[in-house]
């Protein structure tokens, strides 16, 4: 390792995508949800259950996999009003966590997002590009958890593999 | 016109060179011509040779707003080919490379006319199939396109050392285009400035068009420039990236948007690749000039752009397809990078054209427009001439607009 | 730099491009001559100056910005007004 | 060391306890850590370096820094690179450099036999002849001459490459006097800057001379301050950088050497800055006369550089030319150091008293000039304008005056102005936000810098949105600067060689050459000559090309203008710029849950739109391509097979106005499907061509499943979020790519409701309860899936939709399941052919930009009924004028064993005319036991029944126009 970090695939994630103005899902699905973020680009959390809100009327929920079950019943994306899109999408990403001192090296070189803690700061996360694709960076405790399509995955444990050789 | 050769080399260098005339004259603007060439980039002096020598028209100006030759000929990557895909493209093209083979003796001013032949790095089937369609068509038109195996095509590109078996895009074919070739862009535009100009032709430099002026009937009257009014009852349009721009002060529109296209060389070395090296399924195409320096150009930047310059991401894309096949290349240096701003018609193929305003004709689209040069002269001088379009450019005319009738040629890909 | 409406400035490289502003489709297919819409459909703006157009976040939140762009100078110089 | 060895027996900023070995030119020399090879070479008494361009004629080291025309080397082993100015090859153990451009060596180098027909080879000799016969018989002549360097064989071997990106607030070029001032205030404000020098120290010219700041050696006070600025939490200190791209919106590219990771060769920074400060400082100029490039002249700074730098003396009787003040400095510098001054010539009239201070009892002739050197390889001696003997020496040190390096200002659109007083290019007005500070911009002198730095450093530290305290500047001294214009000795002699660009080869007459033949502007000076087009971009000499044009029209200099400052500042290398992108990840690629298990079958993999890896075929030993293929395709048509389909679009629509939606972008009518049913449609682009085709499925009520082709998938994305957003903004419409959240195994053929069965489900999957054209939720070999029946392939087939995760299981179990019925897996080479059969068009086959639906002989997905959808009008207008239509026929080949090459075009009665049409697609049909093809076909309908003739190249094929379709026309089996 030329940078001082640990970088390691995530077990999967519960992840939902939420869509539609947040009175409308808030009152389909209040109990289940952590609090509505109020900055663009953060994440609120309960129970280890995280909504980041990532787009205008758009939201993650992500959540440890052992709930996914639960939440697919709790959020029933079947049965809500035609305003609201509720979407189970915990394939469609992998996770990273890249974690250590020279964490935010590794981001630089991946991606053009600038994740100094005067614009970054705790809460934040957001969608970005990383190595060519759509990512997702969330800053966590001492890193960051990198997440991308999970048909990119193999593309990207080759490139973190090859920049920290 | 002072003729150029080892003799009159030899006599010159006898007094050290001073009595060496001007290659074209700085004469007075006149108030009027018969026709007027707006434009003296390659398209616009070629447009002038040939009115003067094809159509005998020699009252005829070239308007330039800056230094003649300083457009996107100064710029390109002087790739010189005939490899399209629609029987609407090929024959023009074939046309215009076999002009440009005799035109060093034509013009007498060497081109360095360099028929290298180019040959494109297949790594995809797709891209395969889609050359050997190219080649089955082009064949119609006497154009060559050969595939040759991948160690045929290591063997004649010994630097080629990447794109193996195990890598991301494995070659699978090479295709050579015999005819394809390479010259010094600088001499095109001044050996027809120069031979043009002894015809009779006025070439004005700093001589900016402003708009152009129309009668009462509507057909074009002359051209307003700064430095006043000329009038010519014929007017062509050869500004390359600026032909809205003008055209808007006649009242047409046109289906065309101006992109930025940049080009890099690197540092001069020994040759080491002697045929134009094309990459399309990566996305760069190079050659190695006489001086020795690699010309290498990539994709177009996104949105439109009157800024000729270039976007560190665009370059880098090809500076990776370049070293995917060119590893060496690692070490090899940038020398100097810049752009060109050229127009794109709405089908990407190219206009050459009468327009609604009777007297003004255009010529335009050429973003892959070197290699047309000769025969895009040739037959917008036929166009001015006769009024009426030469059968080459028969598909090039504004009407298919119109009717949304495009000439979809996909045969223009990364080398230009 | 482009300024996304939710996320702020963000690297071009970040968006995906789609074209100048072209006046918006009609409501439905029949109205207007053949020439308007042939008109409409091939010939965009080509300013010297100034142009609207339109990118979308496509790596990043998938908002759409439209911007008034120098073709000269490539500075953005109004920022995106999109929700 | 003897008292007559170059190197000095003190100073310098070398490390002389630690000896470097080196080879030059296969002969092995030593110098020390701190030294570039330039000092090491100048230290061991070499001064013939390489030869140049045109001429062949002798290069010596003629500056200290990265303006370096004319001494080139390359180096070899993992270092290999070519046209190396020695004055930037930092000296290491072990070193191996050579001469470029010469043979066998520069001091014997057959190519100078040019020199003997030089007054053949005016600047742009070669247009004017070589052209008969023709060009491509002395092509390779010249070639051979070309290039200088050879270029590297191979790409290092151990190390690698990094391209990153990076923020700040200021980022400072240049750690100058002024650049490190400018830092250091904006720093100590609380912004984040980024300083970055070209140079190994900090200190820029500072290290050059012998100056002092607050009292003691300006060197240590700028090491002192790098230090402080490197432990800041919000700095970054690079040296060995050179900024050399200033892009749009202030993004500059940053060329890092030997940083300091192991395994790290080069390092590229893109750099995102709020505010810039260029502190690059000035470049001295040449002097134009007669003989200029002899080994021996030097530029006075670069002579100051190798005394107080390195602690060489490059000469030991010296003259100096200078125009301006500075070269006095450097003359006592060179007194200082023992080196006897001859003369100073200076081309002024008059010299100051600040000047003669500085250099007391040494000759200076004012109001003169050179007009001649003297020596083969090596400077003997300097005629003078004043006396005809000339003046013995091994040193002509000149300056021709000062310019600011304003490159990054004007890359960032900054405009210059002539300046007749520092007779230099200054910045005028700046457009990106930019601060030029320094000799950078026109403040020559110490004191002058270290102000302008900090108040610069105020000023963008502002502007970034920070309160800067401005520090007390520290205190220093330096004589005033004055300089008047010299541009060429009034008088030479013809033929006489003064340079301005010592690299080509481009002289005075060759200037004077190009304005007389009209080449007016200084552009195309440049091109005529080649001026300043060379690796150093004419850094020492195009100011003074430009005096020549200007003086020579009789025109200011300023209105001669100069040429495009261009990036790179300085040349760098590409490995630098891909960086990390190499080898597998090159381009991106993306895999399919099944890719381990395809590796582990052998499947021959390929790249399959959308930068998708999938299988082309599963040989097995002994099978040619063809029987693979073939066995596959029967598989389908007779038993059953299996092919993974999950890169295929997914998207899941929902919201109000989802119905109408998919009735605007499809041609024919989704709206009136119910709940679990389906259709294929066709997509037109606005231009009323086929965009894409693909199947939607209704989920309930406004929820959609809609998925599209492979390739297109991003395509339709787009342009679905276009129309939702400007062209219906009030629909409610809501789109999620589920690309990735769903996989799919589709198993096919007569017995694949089979295998279904035998698979376990809890579905009903009879023709009665899930007909064609409807999907159904429920439990499918334990898993939980999708069961969708689409048929791609012409026969009954259930597209089985489950979690990525669940894939692989599925896989197994699909394949244990069918084992009983012969089950293959199937690749894309199969499906094509299957398709093929089945006349079911293919993107990038049939489908090439150009057709519509009615080409295709799809009318009937036309909807008569809507008043609108996208492409609709362009459609019209396109069929309205009537032109002649290529339309979609079967073709088959009159001999039974031929086939034709994909693409082979139509001709009437197969002449060489042009085309009528092409073969889209050409398989061998496993149902027919024979070729079959599809093609587009002038009026081809009413073609049908009839012959038609393809066109190779060395023969014509007759074939038969049949429908465009080869099995089950009625569509019996896919339904079944
Ligand atoms: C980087 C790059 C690489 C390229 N590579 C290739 C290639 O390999 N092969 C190929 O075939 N083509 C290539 N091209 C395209 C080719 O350069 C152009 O298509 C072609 O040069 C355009 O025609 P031109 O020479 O007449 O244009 P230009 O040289 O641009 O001439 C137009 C002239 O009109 C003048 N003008 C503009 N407005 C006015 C006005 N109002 N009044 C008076 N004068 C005006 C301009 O100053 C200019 O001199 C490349 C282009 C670029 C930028
Ligand atoms: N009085 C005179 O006659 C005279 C003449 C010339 C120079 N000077 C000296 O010039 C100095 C002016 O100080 P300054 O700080 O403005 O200039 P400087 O020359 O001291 O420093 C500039 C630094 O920037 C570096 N640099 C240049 N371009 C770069 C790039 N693109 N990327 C990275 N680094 C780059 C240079 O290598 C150098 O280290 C004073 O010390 C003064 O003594 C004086
Ligand atoms: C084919 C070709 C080769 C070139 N070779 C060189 C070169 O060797 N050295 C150089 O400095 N510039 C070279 N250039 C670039 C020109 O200097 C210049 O950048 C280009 O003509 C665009 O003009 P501009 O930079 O003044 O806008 C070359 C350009 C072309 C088109
Ligand atoms: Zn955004």
């Amino acid at each position: 390792m030329i940078y001082e970090v640990r970088i390691g695939r995530l077990p999967m994630s519960a992840l939902f995508s939420l869509q539609g103005a947040s009175e409308a899902i808030g009152s389909w699905a209040e109990s289940v949800l952590p609090a509505f973020p109020t900055m663009p680009n953060t994440v609120t959390e309960m129970d280890a259950r995280q909504l980041l809100w990532l787009g205008a009327e758009t939201w993650l929920l992500r959540a440890p996999i052992e709930q996914e079950e639960t939440l697919l019943a709790d959020l029933r994306p079947t049965e809500a009003s035609e305003d609201i899109s509720i979407v189970c999408v915990s394939d469609a990403l992998v996770f990273w966590r890249i974690e250590g001192d020279e964490a935010d090296q590794i981001i630089a070189i991946g991606s053009p997002l600038d994740v100094h803690p005067r614009v970054f700061p705790d809460t934040a996360a957001t969608w970005t590009e990383c190595f060519g694709q759509r990512a997702l960076v969330q800053r966590v405790r001492g890193g960051f958890d990198l997440a991308v399509d999970r048909s990119y995955a193999p593309m990207f444990d080759d490139y973190l593999a090859r920049i920290t050789a | 016109m002072q003729r150029y050769s080892l003799l009159s080399l030899a006599r010159n260098a006898l007094t050290y060179h001073q009595g060496w005339e001007r290659a074209w004259r700085s004469p007075p603007l006149r108030d009027s011509y018969d026709v007027i060439v707006i434009g003296a980039g390659g398209h616009g002096l070629a447009t002038a040779y040939y009115l003067a020598k094809n159509h005998g028209l020699t009252n005829v100006a070239v308007l330039e707003r800056g230094w003649l030759g300083g457009g996107n000929v100064a710029r390109n990557t002087v790739t010189i080919r005939s490899n399209y895909m629609r029987d609407a493209s090929i024959p023009f093209f074939v046309k215009s490379v076999e002009l440009y083979e005799g035109l060093t003796r034509d013009v007498n001013f060497n081109m360095m006319h360099s028929k290298r032949t180019m040959i494109d790095v297949i790594q995809t089937y797709p891209g395969l199939r889609d050359r050997r369609r190219r080649q089955l068509v082009m064949d119609l038109y006497g154009s060559t396109y050969e595939q040759i195996t991948v160690p045929e095509l290591r063997k004649r590109i010994p630097a080629l050392t990447g794109g193996g078996r195990d890598s991301r895009l494995p070659i699978v074919a090479g295709m050579v285009h015999t005819e394809a070739a390479v010259n010094r862009h600088d001499a095109v535009a001044w050996g027809y400035a120069r031979a043009a100009d002894a015809m009779g032709v006025e070439i004005h430099q700093n001589t900016g068009v402003t708009s152009i002026t129309r009668g009462s009937d509507g057909s074009v009257t002359g051209v307003e420039t700064l430095r006043g009014r000329i009038a010519a009852k014929k007017v062509a349009v050869a500004v390359s990236g600026h032909t809205t721009t003008l055209t808007e002060t006649a009242g047409l529109a046109l289906p065309l948007r101006t992109i930025n296209l940049s080009a890099f060389v690197s540092e001069p070395v020994r040759p080491l690749v002697d045929v134009i090296v094309n990459c399309p399924d990566l996305g760069v195409y190079f050659s190695q000039s006489d001086k020795g320096e690699m010309v290498i150009g990539g994709a177009t930047d996104l949105g439109q752009s009157f800024r000729r310059d270039i976007k560190q991401h665009v370059f880098e894309d090809a500076v990776v397809a370049m070293l995917e096949l060119f590893p060496s290349f690692k070490r090899l240096k940038l020398l100097r990078q810049w752009g060109g701003h050229l127009d794109i018609a709405h089908d990407a193929s190219p206009i050459v054209s009468k327009t609604d305003v009777a007297g003004l004709y255009v010529t335009a689209g050429w973003w892959g427009g070197y290699k047309a040069i000769p025969a895009g002269g040739f037959t917008l001088a036929h166009l001015i001439a006769n009024d009426a379009p030469h059968p080459l450019i028969d598909k090039f005319g504004l009407d298919r607009f119109r009717h949304l009738e495009f000439v979809s040629e996909t045969g223009t890909t990364t080398a230009r | 730099m482009i300024t996304c409406p939710f996320c702020g400035p963000r690297s071009e490289t970040e968006f995906t491009y789609a074209g100048p502003e072209m006046g918006r489709r009609p409501a439905d297919a029949s109205g207007g001559s053949d020439e308007e819409w042939a008109e409409a459909l091939t010939v965009p703006p080509n300013p010297v100056g100034p142009v609207v157009e339109h990118w979308r976040h496509g790596k990043g939140c998938g908002a759409w910005v439209t911007i008034t762009r120098d073709t000269r100078t490539h500075e953005v110089l109004e920022p995106g007004d999109d929700g | 060391m003897t008292d007559n060895s170059p190197r000095l027996p003190q100073g310098g900023r070398i490390d002389r306890s630690r000896v470097l070995r080196f080879t030059f030119n296969d002969r092995a020399y030593q110098g020390f850590e701190g030294d570039t090879l330039a000092s090491a070479l100048l230290a061991n008494g070499v001064h013939l370096i390489g030869r140049s361009f045109k001429y062949h004629r002798p290069r010596g080291v003629f500056s200290a820094g990265v303006e370096e025309p004319g001494a080139l080397v390359e180096l070899e082993g993992d270092d290999a690179s070519g046209n190396r100015p020695v004055t930037t090859v930092r000296l290491t153990d072990g070193l191996v450099a050579r001469s470029v451009n010469c043979w066998p060596s520069p001091k014997f180098d057959l190519g100078a036999a040019t020199q003997l027909v030089a007054r053949m080879l005016p600047a742009g000799f070669y247009y004017k002849t070589f052209m008969w016969p023709d060009w491509r018989i002395f092509e390779p002549a010249i070639r051979r001459a070309a290039g200088m360097a050879g270029a590297p064989a191979k790409p290092p071997e151990t190390g690698r490459f990094e391209t990153r990106n990076a923020h700040t607030d200021v980022l400072v070029a240049g750690a100058g006097p002024a650049g490190l001032m400018a830092a250091y205030v904006a720093a100590k404000a609380g912004a984040r800057v980024l300083l970055a020098d070209d140079r190994a120290e900090p200190g820029g010219s500072l290290l050059d001379r012998r100056l002092t700041v607050n009292g003691g050696p300006a060197g240590d006070w700028a090491a002192t301050l790098w230090a402080d600025l490197a432990e800041m939490s919000e700095v970054t200190v690079l040296r060995d950088t050179t900024v050399w791209a200033y892009r749009e919106h202030n993004l500059l590219i940053l060329n890092q050497r030997n940083p300091d990771r192991p395994g790290l060769i080069e390092r590229t920074w893109r750099v995102r800055a709020k505010q810039t400060v260029l502190a690059t400082g000035a470049t001295e100029r040449m002097m134009v006369f007669p003989g200029n490039d002899r080994p021996g002249v030097m530029l006075a700074s670069g002579v100051q550089a190798y005394l107080n730098r390195y602690a060489v003396r490059p000469g030991k009787r010296a003259v100096i030319l200078t125009n301006n003040d500075s070269a006095y400095q450097a003359a006592a510098d060179m007194g200082a150091a023992g080196i006897e001054l001859a003369a100073i010539i200076d081309t002024r009239e008059a010299v100051s008293d600040a000047c003669r201070e500085q250099v007391p009892g040494v000759e200076i002739w004012a109001g003169a000039h050179v007009v001649d050197t003297l020596g083969r390889q090596r400077l003997t001696g300097v005629v003078t304008s004043q006396i005809t003997t000339p003046i013995p020496c091994d040193l002509l040190a000149v300056s021709g005056g000062w310019s600011p390096n304003v490159h990054l200002h004007s890359q960032a659109r900054g405009t210059l102005r002539w300046d007749p007083d520092s007779v230099a290019f200054v910045p005028e007005a700046t457009v990106q936000p930019s601060h030029s500070a320094g000799a950078a911009n026109g403040q020559l002198t110490l004191p002058e810098a270290l102000a302008s730095g900090a108040a610069q450093g105020v000023a963008a530290a502002e502007a970034a949105g920070f309160t800067p305290n401005p520090p007390p500047l520290p205190a220093a001294e330096e004589a005033p600067y004055t300089v008047e214009p010299f541009w060429a000795p009034p008088k030479m002699k013809p033929g006489a060689k003064a340079f301005v660009d010592l690299q080509n080869d481009v002289t005075a007459a060759d200037i004077a050459l190009a304005l007389r033949e009209g080449y007016d502007s200084v552009e195309h000076v440049k091109r005529y000559t080649t001026g300043g087009m060379g690796l150093d971009q004419g850094k020492t000499g195009n100011v003074n090309i430009i005096g020549l044009v200007a003086h020579a029209q009789g025109r200011a200099v300023g209105d001669v203008g100069t040429t495009t400052f261009r990036s790179p500042y300085t040349p760098v290398s590409f490995g630098s710029l891909a960086g990390q992108r190499e080898g597998s990840v090159v381009l991106p690629y993306r895999h399919t849950p099944l890719t381990d298990w395809n590796h582990a079958q052998g499947a021959f993999m390929y790249e399959a739109g959308a930068r998708w890896r999938r299988p082309g075929y599963f040989p097995r030993d002994g099978e040619t391509f063809q029987e693979t293929v073939n066995r596959e395709a029967l598989a389908v048509r007779e038993g059953v097979g299996v092919y993974d389909g999950s890169p295929l679009g997914t998207f899941e629509l929902k919201g109000r106005d989802t119905d109408r939606f998919l009735d605007l972008i499809y041609t024919n009518t989704f709206s009136t499907l119910k709940d679990g049913a389906g259709r294929y449609g066709i997509m037109l682009s606005e231009d009323g061509l086929i965009l894409d085709d693909g199947v939607s499925f209704r989920l309930g009520q406004s929820r959609w499943l809609m998925s599209t082709s492979t390739g297109h998938a991003d395509a339709v994305h787009h342009h679905m979020e276009r129309l939702r957003r400007y062209d219906r903004p009030d629909w409610h419409v809501q789109v999620t790519n589920v690309t990735s959240q769903w996989a799919n195994a589709t198993v096919c053929g007569p017995k694949a409701r089979d295998v279904m069965q035998a698979l376990g489900t809890d579905l009903d999957l009879s023709r009665e309860a899930l007909p064609f054209m409807h999907l159904a939720e429920g439990m499918v070999a334990g898993l939980l899936a999708r069961v969708i029946r689409v048929s791609f392939t012409g026969e009954i087939s259930f597209e089985i939709n489950v979690r990525p995760r669940d894939l692989p299981t599925l896989w197994e179990r699909i394949l244990e399941a069918g084992a009983p019925f012969g089950i293959q897996p199937v690749g894309s080479e199969a499906n094509h052919v299957l398709r093929v059969e089945k006349g079911f068009l293919s993107l990038g086959h049939e489908v090439d930009g150009t057709v519509d639906p009615f080409d295709l002989g799809m009318g009937w997905i036309v909807s008569k009924k809507k008043p609108d959808f996208i492409g609709k009008r362009a459609m019209e207008i396109r069929r309205s004028a009537g032109g002649p239509r290529w339309e979609l026929v079967g073709l088959l080949p009159e001999d039974v064993q031929d086939s034709i090459p994909e693409g082979a075009p139509l001709t009437p009665d197969g002449a060489k005319v042009p085309s009528e049409g092409f073969v889209s697609a050409c398989v061998f049909s496993v149902v027919h036991n024979r070729w079959v093809a599809l093609g587009l076909l002038q009026d081809g309908r009413a073609r049908i029944g009839h012959g038609a003739h393809v066109r190779l190249r060395d023969r014509v094929i007759g074939v038969q126009v049949v429908a465009p379709c080869f099995h089950d026309p009625d569509g019996e089996r896919l339904r079944g």
